[in-house]
Order: structure tokens, then C-alpha cells, then sequence
């Protein structure tokens, strides 16, 4: 077991987890207030929800080796890795709910949360974020720190403008940066296929001279080694990396998405390699824990995330008049 | 244009939009469509389902999320003697591509000496309501209608979603064509009575520089475009318990607009509210304001009065939201405060 | 502010730009500098001179030409407790980073419900005038003001220019700054005297919220920023040789704007002239017009005068430049017009 | 000599020895009205100027293999890609001197010339052209043409979105286009190896899965050469490739640069080198040509370039109302 460390795959598994289950109920959540008639506005939980089941890996994989101090910015599909990045999940449940008591006072929803004091943000514009990644570690190189920013993207963000510049940016200024990309196959509709020109991007590494590493299958615990690498490398001042993971989006788009562009037997087969149960398996079946632990574990989460969402429903609305605070004239 | 009834059938924005898209593109083998999610998705507000069986992808494209790079590509296909359609998913991504917009599409005509002409289409979905939040909600009409060498059109009902669309695809010039989430009647959104019209199955185009007095009154002009346009017309029905008679015009075209038919609006009814989804300060309620305020003064019998979403982002949870993007609420309360004191 | 006569010195638009940034740099450990060409070239239109020297390519930092790379950037700096000052070449080219701009920078603040501080100022170039073109001409002006969450200021005499950037710096929000190329005092462009003034060599901070009364007047009052100040000035001083007194007003910043001043000055004259470098349609013209028409109404004697490039390109040739930019002799007429009837 | 066409390289020394002489002119005539104050606004010739001096071998060597209809998108500095495209030289000049007569009647100027005969535009906007000649090549590909576009740009230009975008769409659509990298060392002041995470952009093709060519020390026959296997392969539906020439620039990036941030032995250097000489030179130890043709040649390009300035200078201006023509609403 070379350089893997039992507690930091139970720490994975832990992450993994408990975005599922938060996401399992934000899932259910949502849909309240939706029916009969699904209406993107109405219920508890209005507007667009993207959810990352099934793309745990990528994120638990990597944040495992970071500190607080890391940056992180992530996308549209943020659960995963602000979780695993431990941004207060009560205040993250109430932000999704519309909440004054939200990490935004519910001014930012599900697509826009910002916890400065683990240092995550994400955001709705496809590539956005990775400049702002690229601009973390400017700042961490510039105070001399030994601290890092990751930026994650979908593989659909990486065809986009800002992924060039900022990896540019990034490998002539020789930041600590990472960029992480989560090839799930697709970018809303359109296959990776029918939106990249190569089979994946690392790639593109070369393109700026820096390390290009391919994790494949939704592998947690090859995204695990390959990032010690990657992060090691970056900490010690040798520069950016692109890891691509190839991992799985067992539900739609956003929900309510219908679908039609995929085939019927995708997410079946994906589900059968869930690699929540993956992880699972390897952990019991190499003696790295037992399956009493694990329940335990389980039922922490259940217990926090039950907790997040109850503080969530029960906190208060922001007054309407609060909608013309925080900006500054 | 010549219509009998049996040609005429209620649709959608959305099937108003893609009946326009169909028959052009049955005319005219040069137009295409580009952007992401169009092809078996079908859009994401629906603007083109369907099409994508019935002229394949060679016709009705998916992109990659490259939006500099597709819509880019409009300028050279469009010099090229083709008609590209594009479309921009969310115009509030529109940052990622306005230099591609507003330097190259909008300008490339003049700067040629009318040498090269650039006939692309670019739809755009705008609006709010359904608490999508600050990057996903915004209608920036002005954003556009500041800027020259786009025609920028905003229908607001499906008979001239369709007419206008027809217009747009067979201009000569660039056209930024907005189309309202909420207008599209789509089944996974608020169900509104708008979003649901007559709209002829002959083709026919409607200009794109005329507004629309939508609501015939003599007490107070009130502009809208699009969502605001269905809530003045609200309003004034309200207001008509109140013996108050609004005039209401969708305004239809926010550039170039059309000033004579608000002038002799407020010719005849001396007061003027303009209401609008966009932001407040260089918008819309600005523009008309301005008009009105140098070339109809002498007939203003009361100051002009603007309604629009203030100089805040739009914000995430409903109950703010609402707070911002104006209301019927807010027009009945402000023509009641004009005309009753 | 105290000061004596011996700590004040006549410097250029530039010198005062770049005195502001040497002092807060000096002062504060967290600033630094990024652009094309602000290194050893010293900023293309004179920003950063001689800073590269000062402070070394780690506080003055040349950037590859990737405006959403760097400008993004300048967001996760920031975030980290930095104080970013990036440079946009022209505000022409704003197109290819809009987006960083107007939904990150300007909306982080906000979406995070205030908990995320953005202390960025974007330095850019504005304005026309010596035939550079219809990519390098442009002020947008309003543009950047239509938008939520940025302050933007622009001012116009180099006593502004260095109080308004400290402020800019020192303060927590973003605030894009924009000067006027023929402001710069640069030895290689049209010289003009107000590009140079009197600046006190001590630190000092001026509101980014203020407009200033430069002229005062009774008959009329015009509203004017950056070369269309200098130009309503001027138009002031040839309308006195006829007997009319104008008041004048730099608006020095497009958002917030300053109503209280506009208003009193037109309680005062009852004439509103707005002249505006920027385009007509959606611009500052229009918005003061209708914060006039609204708040205003009952002082206006007459209707409001808007003076604007009209909704073209601008054009290479000079003849045609000048024929689009507002000017002296357009100021006059209009007023003598608007009094002399 | 294989595969080298001898009227190829004479058509080639014509284009770049009347791009040279061009300029030549230019570079006199922008200087008019502007002395003894330099003043960028006064003088026959008022705005920017961008002059190519240097970098002819790049336009040369690769339109030499193309036809009208094939595309050319240029930048800023355009003046000798639109001579080896056949711009119409009496109103290129004229548009230059900002008459009515000129390309587009004077609303252009130098940074914005078009000529849809020859299919020729460029424009001020860094990278901006790329995405323009990638729309050109679909159309291309779409109306079943053997027709191809070029992009040209400068090596900074390859550092922005707009570079990836493009040719990730064309490498995927597999479009007939080219895009053409000038290195001349600077964007503006900024060398290249602070901008560029690599040494050169040939090597950023691997990103596309598409050919990447590179073109040493400015060499017209090498550039040549290259050309010509990458237009016909794209001719042939074999998919876009990036080229990348190292090439000279002579004078400062706008006339009026100061030239601070570079070696006063850089430009001295790189005269002696100057690839027009190289070329003919080249032609006459090869007996390719003799002194006496080419001098016929050159005194060709004399007559034509003197008789284009010649026509701009005679022209009259546009009347100011103009201004307002060409935008319709
Ligand atoms: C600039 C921009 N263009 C388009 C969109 C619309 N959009 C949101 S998510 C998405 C697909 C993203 O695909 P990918 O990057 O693969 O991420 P995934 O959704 O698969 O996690 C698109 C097109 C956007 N938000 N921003
Ligand atoms: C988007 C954009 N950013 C910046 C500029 C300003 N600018 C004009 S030319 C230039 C340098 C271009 O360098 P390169 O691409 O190498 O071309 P070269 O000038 O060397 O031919 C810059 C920064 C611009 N015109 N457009
Ligand atoms: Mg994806
Ligand atoms: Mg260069």
C-alpha cells in the first residue's frame, strides 16, 4: 500500500459520502413545491440545480492533500467539492435555500457560494473560474506561502478562452496551480466527442510545458495519487499540472433535464461502478476498515447533513429590502 | 398580409420561434444554426426542437462551449454569402463573446465602407423570475442597444416573435434577437397567458424598428418591452377599475426605437412611465425618458417616471428577487400616484 | 486638505496618474500592477512610467495579451487580501474580457453577501480624436455604468485624476478608472492645456462619487466629462462673449452619478445640456436627462439638450472623426439655440 | 530544386519587395505633418501605424500557394499579407490616407482594410481574425469547395482565448484552415518569452490533434515549402495546421515607439539578415533569375506602389456627413 494513507481514504470515503447523501436530499428538496407540475420556480429550492453524483472522486481525491489555506474555485456543479473542501455545510444548505442565514444571506444560491474561509468559490460561467484559480496562486507565490489553488472544470469548460490563457499564465509565471478536469462525457447535450478535438486534456499540457496526468474510470484512488504528486509538485514551487479525470454524471444536466441525447443504458452501467461502493469495497476488502466503521462514519453524515438541512428549513427569508445591500456606492 | 382564420393557430414564443426558423430555412438553403445544446436538445428554451431531425447537424449545429470561437465564426461564414444563426445560450454570457459582438459583427459593415455585409442572426435568452440568480437572470437590452451596428429586437408575444424572427433571418444586418424565458411557454416554467398566441402559419415578417401600441388610453403612456410589457398591460386593466386609462406600448425595438409612436402617445396623454426588466441606471427608462424629455416636453403635464430593476445584481432567493424585477404592483402604484393626488 | 503653494506642481494627466500610483505602492505592500506593456514600456499611454524601476517586475508585472487570464486573476488576488491594479490597453477591447468584468468582479461582492471583498482597479484608456479608428476610439462609458456593482469613474483634470485613483485604491470596491488619452498630457498626442494643472505632492483623496461644478453659470447648465468638459468649457467661455452664462459641470463619475449637483444646478438655470464622447442611444446624455425629466421636471424651462456621437462607428478618416465628435461649435450653436430664439 | 516552382519564387520576391517598397512609402509619408512635433493625430496620415517590414517571408511564402478564393484574416500590422493577396493597391492606399476612393471610403483606415475580391480583411482586435477565417473555412467545407482560409497572427496574439477556441472548432470540424504564427519576438514591448510558456506555437498543434510546422530564422524557401504540404492538405480534407515562422520586425510596433525595452544591436542584427536580400541573393546563385529581371521587377513595383500613393494622395476626402452612411437601422 506505497504512499497511500489509510485515514486519508476514509477521509475520501467520508467526502464522497456525505456529498451524496447532501446531494441525495437537495435531489428530493427540490422537487418539493414541483409537483405535479415541474416548474424551475416554484418549491423550496427554485432556479437551475446541478447536481455531481457519481463525480465524487475528482473532487475528494484531490482536496484530501489540501489545507484550508488551498484555494479552490469550482463550477456550476459545486457540491462535491465544496464539501469535501469543508465549507460550512449549514450555511451552504441555507444558502440553497434561499436563506438569510446562507453563506450569501441568499443573495448567491446553489451556483454561487463562497465560504473565504476555506477558501471556496465557484460560479455559472463555464471557465470562469480558472483565472481566478491562477490568481490565488499569484498571491500565494507573491507572499511566498506554500500554499496552492486548484481549479476545477468540466471538460466541456475546457474548450473555452479562459482555460488557454490562465494555463498560460499560470506555467510562465510557474504558480501553484492545478487544473482539474471532470470529463463526465458530456457538457449539458453535447458529447465530449462533438465538443474536443482530442481524447483528453492532459493532453494539452504541453501546449505550456507543464505535467499532464489522465485518471481513468472514476478511479478515487488513482485521482488520489496522482494528485499527491501533482500538489506535492506545486508546493514545492515545480508548477502547474492538468489532471483529467474521466468520471461519470449519473443524473441529468440540471434536474429536469430530459435526457434525450442519451442512451437509455448509460447510467445503469455507470451506477454499477458507483465509485462510492468502489471505494467501499477496496477499503473492506484490503482489511483497511470494517464495515462497523464504516456505518458509523455513515451515520455521522447522515446525522450532520439531517442537521444542515433541518438549520436550512427552519432559518428565516431575507427581508426583500436586503436584495439592495452589498453593493457599495 | 392576407390571413384566414383557418390559418391561424395559437402557439408558443417557443413554437413561434421555431415555425419562423423552419420555414426559413426550408426557403434558403445558405441559413444555418449554431451554438450549444441546439442540435438534439433542441435548445435550452426550446428555439430550435425539432429542427435538428428534420435538417440534421450539418444544418443545425451543437458547438462546443467556445462561444468566441462559434460566434467568431459567424463573421467569416456570414462574408462567406451564408446566413448563420447563432445562438447565445444565457445572454448574461454574453462577457465571454461581446468583442466578437459588438467590435466585429456589429462593426465590420461600416468599417468596410457597406463592402461587407454580415446577415447573422443572434438569439439570445434574457429575463428573470424563477431565481436563477445574478449570472443566469439578466434581459441588458441596454447593454446591446448602446452599442452601434446591431439591430436589437425583444418581441414579447408569439405573432411577432415569429414575424420579426423572419425579419431578422432576412436582414441584411447583424440582429441581436432577444427571446424572454418566460415568453417562450415552455412546460417546465411559470405558465403565463402571454406566452400562448395566434400566430399566422404563412410566413410573414413584421419590421424591426416599429414599437406596438398594444393598449389604446388618453390618461398616461406607459412603455414596456417583453415581461414588462405583459404587466403594464396587467396594470392597466387594474387601473381601469380606477377610471384611469393607460396606453400601453411594447416597444419591440430597443435599437433602433421607434420614437414617433411614444412622441404621439405622449401627445395625447401628457404623461409618460417606462417601465423595465433590465437594470435602471443607462437603460431603457433612461432612453425613452431622454426622448421624450427633448423632443415631446412641451406636451409633459407631469414629470416622466422610470421603473426598472435597480442598480443591484439580481439576487438569488425568491423573496429578493421579486423585490427587484418590477411588478404590476409597482406600475398600478406609481400611474395611481401620478394621476391621483 | 492643507496645502501650501510650495507643495503644488503643474503635472500632466500622466504624471498625476502615475505620482498616485508611486505613493499608494510605496505605501502599501499589497498593490501591484499588471498589463500590456506597463513594465519597461511604461503603460502605452504613459499610466505606469518609471515604476518598473521603482518597484521591479514583481509589483509592476507585464502580462501576456490575455485579458480574461490576467484581469480574471486580479479576482483570486484580490480574494487573498492583494490589492490588484490592472491595466486594459484600450477600453475598446473590453469585449474580451467582459465577462470577468461585469459578472465576476463587479457581482463577487455581492453574490457573496458581502463576504468576499474585491479591492481592484481596472486603468483604461478612453476617447477619440486622432483617427485611430473604430476598435480604438471608443469611451463606453456607459456601457460600464449600465452595469451593476462597479463604480466607474472618469476623471478629467489632473488634480481629479490623482485624488479620485487614490481613492480608487484605498477603496474596497472595484472601481474601473478611465482616462482620456488626449488627457494624458502625453508629449506624442494633440497637447491641450488642461491636460496640465496643479497637483499637491502630498497624498490626498477625492469622492468617487461627486461631480464638480467647473464653471459656475446661470442661464444654462452643461453636463460634460473628461474632453467634453474641456470642450463645455470652452463653449462657456465663447457664450459669455454673448452675453450667456453657463454653468459647468464635470461629472467625473458615470456610476453613482451625482444628482444632487445636476439637479441644483438646473433648479438654478431651469436648461439642461448634457455633451457626451460616447455614443447617444443608452449613454450619459440619456441617463441625466431623465434624472432631470424625473426629478427635476418642474425646474426645466425648456426641453433637455442631448449632444452625442451619434449611433455610428467611429469613422478613420478625419473628416469624418470630427464630424461624429461632439465639439465646441456644437456646444455653442445648441445653446445659443436653445437661449437666442 | 524540388518542388520549387521558379515562377513561385519570383512571384514570391515580387510580393515581398512591393510590400517592402509599400511601406517604405508609408513609413515617409506618415511622417508628413508630424515634424518637428511628433503628433500621432496631424499629418497626411494621422492614427496608429503598423508596419511589416521584415515579415514579408510569411506572407509570401504561403499565399504564393493560394488562390481569390481562398480567405486571409490579418492583424494590425496587415499591410503585407494584404499586398501578397492582391488588395487592390490604389485603394488600399487611398483608404490609408483616409479618401473616399479607398477600400472603404475612408472609414477604415490601416488597421481595418477589406477587399471581399481577393477575400482579404484584418482588424485591430488581438487573436480577433482567427475565429473569422475558421467561419470562412466551414463555409468553405459546407458549399464542398476545395477553398481554404488563413489566419495570420502575431506570436502574442497565441496566448489569447480566441487562439484556442478556433482551433479546437476546426481541428473537430476538420475545416480547411491554416493559421499562420508570426514570432517576431515582441507584442509590443513584451518579448516573447514572457508571454509565452513555450518556445513556439508549432508545438501547441498536439492540443488539436492537428499539424504543427515550424519555420526557422525567417526563411522565405523553408516557409515556402511548408506552405505548400500544409495547403494541400487542407485542400484535401486532411484537416487545419498551425504554422510557426520566426520572423524579424525591423522597426518598432507602431511608428513613434520609442523602442526602450529592446537592444539597440537587435534590429542591426537582424538587417543583415534581410530575407528579401536572402532571396535574391538565393535566386541569382541559383540561377533562378538575373540581375536584370529582377531589376526590371523591382522597377515594376515602383511604377505601381508610386502610382497607387499617387491616386491616394489626388483623391478627395469623404464630405463629414458620410460619417453616417453604412450603419442601417
Ligand atoms: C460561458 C458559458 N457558456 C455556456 C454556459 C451554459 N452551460 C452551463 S453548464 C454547461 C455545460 C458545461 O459542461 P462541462 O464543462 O463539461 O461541465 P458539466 O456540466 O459536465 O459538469 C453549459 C454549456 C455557461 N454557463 N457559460
Ligand atoms: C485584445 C487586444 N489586446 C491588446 C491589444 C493591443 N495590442 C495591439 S498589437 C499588440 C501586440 C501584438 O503582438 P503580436 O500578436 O505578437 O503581434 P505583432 O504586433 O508582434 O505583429 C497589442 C498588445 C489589442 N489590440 N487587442
Ligand atoms: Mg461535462
Ligand atoms: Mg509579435
Amino acid at each position: 500500500m506505497d504512499h497511500i494513507d489509510i485515514k486519508d481514504l476514509l477521509w475520501m470515503y467520508r467526502a464522497m459520502k456525505k456529498s451524496r447523501y447532501f446531494e441525495e436530499r437537495i435531489e428530493k428538496a427540490y422537487l418539493e413545491g414541483k409537483q405535479p407540475i415541474f416548474n424551475i420556480g416554484a418549491g423550496a429550492i427554485p432556479g437551475e440545480m446541478h447536481l455531481s453524483n457519481g463525480q465524487e472522486p475528482s473532487a475528494a481525491g484531490i482536496i484530501v492533500h489540501l489545507t484550508n489555506n488551498d484555494t479552490v474555485t469550482a463550477t456550476h456543479r459545486p457540491h462535491h467539492e465544496a464539501i469535501a473542501k469543508g465549507v460550512d455545510l449549514k450555511k451552504m444548505a441555507a444558502e440553497i435555500y434561499g436563506k438569510k442565514t446562507g453563506l450569501s444571506k441568499g443573495k448567491g444560491g446553489h451556483m454561487h457560494l463562497f465560504d473565504p474561509n476555506v477558501k471556496f468559490s465557484c460560479g455559472g460561467i463555464v471557465g470562469a473560474g480558472i483565472p481566478h484559480a491562477v490568481g490565488a496562486a499569484l498571491a500565494n507565490k507573491k507572499k511566498e506561502t506554500t500554499d496552492i489553488a486548484v481549479a476545477f472544470i468540466g471538460e466541456g469548460a475546457a474548450n473555452s478562452g479562459a482555460f488557454h490563457e490562465s494555463l498560460n499564465l499560470a506555467a510562465l509565471w510557474n504558480l501553484p496551480f492545478i487544473l482539474v478536469v471532470e470529463d463526465n462525457s458530456w457538457g449539458i447535450s453535447v458529447a465530449q466527442k462533438a465538443s474536443t478535438s482530442i481524447p483528453s486534456n492532459d493532453l494539452r499540457a504541453s501546449s505550456y510545458g507543464i505535467k499532464g496526468y489522465l485518471v481513468n474510470d472514476n478511479d478515487p484512488i488513482e485521482m488520489y495519487k496522482v494528485s499527491k504528486e501533482a500538489v506535492a509538485r506545486a508546493r514545492k514551487g515545480k508548477g502547474p499540472s492538468i489532471i483529467e479525470i474521466k468520471t461519470y454524471r449519473f443524473l441529468g444536466h440540471f434536474q429536469g433535464d430530459p435526457e434525450l441525447y442519451r442512451n437509455k443504458e448509460e447510467v445503469p452501467s455507470l451506477r454499477a461502478k458507483d465509485p462510492i461502493n468502489r471505494l467501499k469495497e477496496y477499503l473492506l476488502k484490503e482489511d483497511l476498515s470494517t464495515t462497523e466503521e464504516i456505518k458509523t462514519l455513515e451515520n455521522e453524515i447522515y446525522t450532520e447533513v439531517d442537521s444542515a438541512f433541518e438549520f436550512a428549513i427552519q432559518s428565516e427569508y431575507p427581508k426583500p429590502e436586503e436584495a439592495l445591500e452589498d453593493v457599495f456606492y | 398580409m392576407e390571413t384566414t382564420k383557418d390559418k391561424i393557430k395559437k402557439l408558443t414564443g417557443s413554437k413561434a420561434m421555431i415555425q419562423a426558423l423552419d420555414q426559413e430555412m426550408d426557403r434558403d438553403d445558405s441559413i444555418f444554426v449554431m451554438g450549444e445544446d441546439v442540435g438534439k436538445y433542441g435548445g435550452i428554451f426550446g428555439s430550435t426542437t425539432g429542427l435538428f431531425d428534420k435538417y440534421g447537424g450539418e444544418r443545425i449545429m451543437d458547438t462546443p462551449i467556445s462561444e468566441t470561437g462559434f460566434i467568431g465564426a459567424a463573421v467569416g461564414a456570414a462574408a462567406e454569402g451564408l446566413r448563420p444563426i447563432v445562438e447565445l445560450m444565457f445572454v448574461d454570457f454574453h462577457g465571454v463573446v461581446m468583442d466578437q459582438i459588438y467590435n466585429h459583427i456589429a462593426k465590420i459593415p461600416y468599417m468596410s465602407g457597406g463592402n461587407v455585409k454580415l446577415p447573422i442572426v443572434l438569439l439570445t435568452a434574457v429575463g428573470g423570475g424563477y431565481s436563477d440568480a445574478a449570472q443566469h437572470s439578466q434581459t441588458l437590452y441596454a447593454s446591446f442597444g448602446h452599442l452601434p451596428g446591431l439591430k436589437v429586437v425583444a418581441p414579447t408575444f408569439p405573432n411577432d416573435i415569429k414575424g420579426m424572427l423572419i425579419a431578422a433571418i432576412r436582414d441584411d444586418n447583424p440582429v441581436i434577437f432577444m427571446f424572454h424565458k418566460t415568453l417562450q411557454g415552455l412546460g417546465w416554467m411559470d405558465q403565463i397567458d402571454a406566452s400562448l398566441g395566434p400566430v399566422p402559419e404563412e410566413t410573414y415578417t413584421i419590421p424591426l424598428n416599429k414599437a406596438n401600441v398594444v393598449k389604446t388610453g388618453k390618461d398616461v403612456t406607459i412603455v414596456g418591452v417583453q415581461m414588462m410589457t405583459v404587466k403594464a398591460l396587467e396594470a392597466a386593466k387594474e387601473l381601469t377599475d380606477l377610471g384611469i386609462d393607460a396606453e400601453v406600448i411594447d416597444l419591440r425595438s430597443i435599437k433602433p426605437i421607434d420614437k414617433e409612436t411614444i412622441l404621439k402617445s405622449v401627445e395625447k396623454t401628457g404623461r409618460l412611465v417606462v417601465v423595465d426588466e433590465d437594470y435602471y441606471s443607462y437603460g431603457i427608462t433612461a432612453e425613452i425618458s431622454a426622448i421624450v424629455a427633448s423632443e415631446g416636453f412641451h406636451h409633459l403635464k407631469a414629470p416622466v417616471v422610470r421603473i426598472a430593476t435597480p442598480d443591484v445584481p439580481i439576487p438569488y432567493s425568491r423573496v429578493m428577487e421579486k423585490f427587484v424585477i418590477p411588478d404590476v404592483k409597482d406600475i398600478v402604484d406609481t400611474v395611481k400616484n401620478m394621476l391621483i393626488v
